[in-house]
């Protein structure tokens, strides 16, 4: 299976991704998962960012809390709503939000 | 192109969750497709008529208003957690469907993609 | 003509938020989904309960004494009387150590002849491959 | 014998708090105490006229306005958050007041004790 | 200050609990709060109940949630409304809800 | 003749729900209030942000720009321009490596001469203690 899974939170998001199985696992970070791809808690960055190596972030909602696109974690892709939509309908066969 | 089914669910008014989908589903009728589109729990107050602008809640009337136009968008409003809310079906937003929770089940069916958001 | 299976994920716990009591009305409400679809054509949905999402499934809940509103036992318990599959993931029941006397397993009080099974979560994770779509509540 | 002051947030009805709300204010005013109640956010829908009862939901309808009755008890809704919800004032159960927020630190102000229900 | 804390989730409640000093701190489990006077994750008691000896959950939510009074951590005291009323009014100077 | 003191404490990350931007239109609010006390009695808010809550307060947030709502910086530049106190706790900041200039600590762009502080979360604590309500949201 190819999963995408959009990241909607901070908080008590490891628990269900690290249990995850897929062929393909992409992380699309959303909403307030935004902040996994630039808050640093304790020097540390965000756990979520070792789970897959197909990690994306909303732009628009980066913008919205502060943080440019040019800004974040290297291995995080910045993409817009439209790159969204070709994820959701190209690149995997089922997506979930949590 | 396909057919993209999005429900929301207990999403808050006031969270941007609804203001997430309604840009989903434009920029996926830009592109072509199709969208169904499901609100249930909170999330049904998205299809209440009458939301009076502030600049502390984003406005979607009217952009729902344009996905209607494109023929390509349904929207649908459970029916029981519009009436449980005190809302009516006078009380619908120009546009919306209201219908039990099998509609919803009954989009999924025939989509291509589901993108349910559920949770808080 | 085509059967569709949709998992219905609970993550949730239940009370704060409505989000796991509309996975089972959802869910529940695959019995009555044909009358929009084609002949032959149909729903299956299964039902799984993961992480804090397990303590849907403990038994005695008293919603309707205290609140006034149906427990989530009830509709679980609604769900069994309806067959549909509910799974219940074993390393999360381990890992708050309930036993399996303290789940709702059946519904045969109101008359069920289907019971709730308590899965490894590779298992759910074999159901969500399976499945056309994924809902996570 | 005090003033309780309890404000409701961006509860989710659903959501059990709007209940805690209610019952605390039942048990307070039951021992003499006076209650004020404010909700804001969506708690706001709290206030709204003609919700239908199901079992699904509880139904706090019948429980406000005995405590209305008791004479101890104000309840009142935040404007801007019920209007950007699209109920006007008309739409606002019996008993009820709209006001601004400053009502509700008007009443933290002369309160005893002060319950804010705050989060989700 | 005497503080009351209403504990009203079962998740990321240890952040602000933590850091809270007053002379009097009572823990007061509401919603999903009671989770904590029962609950053991990996055979652990919550952490919550290690910070203030007084310690209450609500008995109409443990009941709501499948739990009998008499089946909690016995440092908890299972209360009613009533007796949050007089908590609230007597024993604690400010109340908050987390 | 009394000023009361009300501490607004925000925990909660913006936008995913309202509690953030309900604590600052809140807590401006106390700058209407009068017309509901007695003569000379007044409400004295105190704005700390604790935890994730710290969050609000990180300058460039476009959320006019890309959802057409005001963002949390408005808000508290709005609090700042009334001459609110504000206070965001540096352990927390520090924790998040998140530097001074990185926050919203003036709303000098719109005429305030107030600025926020970053303290110790003691002398948050402080504040609470001297409050007479506590707000958290």
């Amino acid at each position: 299976m190819k999963l995408g899974v959009l990241v909607s939170d901070f908080r008590n998001m490891d628990d269900t991704l690290s249990r995850l199985k897929a062929d393909k696992l992409g992380i699309i970070l959303v909403s307030n998962g935004v902040y996994h791809a630039k808050v640093k808690e304790g020097g540390k960055q965000s756990p979520i960012l070792e789970k897959s190596p197909h990690l994306y972030a909303l732009a628009e909602d980066l913008q919205t809390r502060g943080f440019a696109e040019t800004d974040i974690d290297s291995r995080v892709k910045a993409i817009t709503y439209n790159d969204l939509v070709d994820l959701i309908f190209n690149e995997y066969e089922k997506v979930i939000w949590v | 192109m396909g057919k993209l089914t999005i429900g929301v669910f207990s999403s808050l008014v006031g969270s941007l969750s609804l203001d997430f989908a309604v840009k989903l589903s434009e920029a996926a009728i830009k592109k072509g497709h199709k969208v169904d589109f499901w609100v249930s729990g909170n999330a049904t107050m998205l299809s209440k008529k009458g939301q009076r602008a502030f600049k502390d809640y984003s406005a979607l009337e009217k952009k729902l208003q344009e996905l209607f136009a494109t023929g390509n968008f349904q929207a649908t409003a459970c029916e029981a957690c519009a009436e449980a809310r005190g809302y009516r079906k006078e009380d619908t937003m120009d546009g919306w469907k209201r219908h039990s929770m099998d509609w919803y089940l009954a989009s999924c069916f025939s989509a291509d993609k589901v993108l349910h958001i559920g949770g808080d | 003509m085509a059967t569709k299976k949709f998992a219905f994920v609970v993550k949730s716990l239940p009370y704060k938020t409505e989000a796991s009591r509309l996975a089972l009305t959802h869910a529940i409400a695959s019995q009555t989904v044909e009358i929009y679809l084609e002949d032959g054509d149909n729903v299956e949905p299964v039902l799984a309960f993961i992480g804090d999402g397990v303590l849907n499934c403990l038994r005695n809940q008293k919603a309707m004494n205290t609140y006034g509103v149906t427990s989530l036992e009830q509709h679980i318990k609604n769900s069994l009387l309806l067959d549909l599959k509910v799974l219940i993931c074993k390393e999360d029941v381990e890992k708050f150590g309930i036993s399996e006397d303290a789940l709702i397993m059946d519904a045969e009080d109101i008359g069920g002849e289907t019971r709730a099974n308590i899965v490894a979560f590779s298992e759910i994770m074999k159901e969500m491959d399976s499945s056309n779509h994924l809902l996570f509540f």
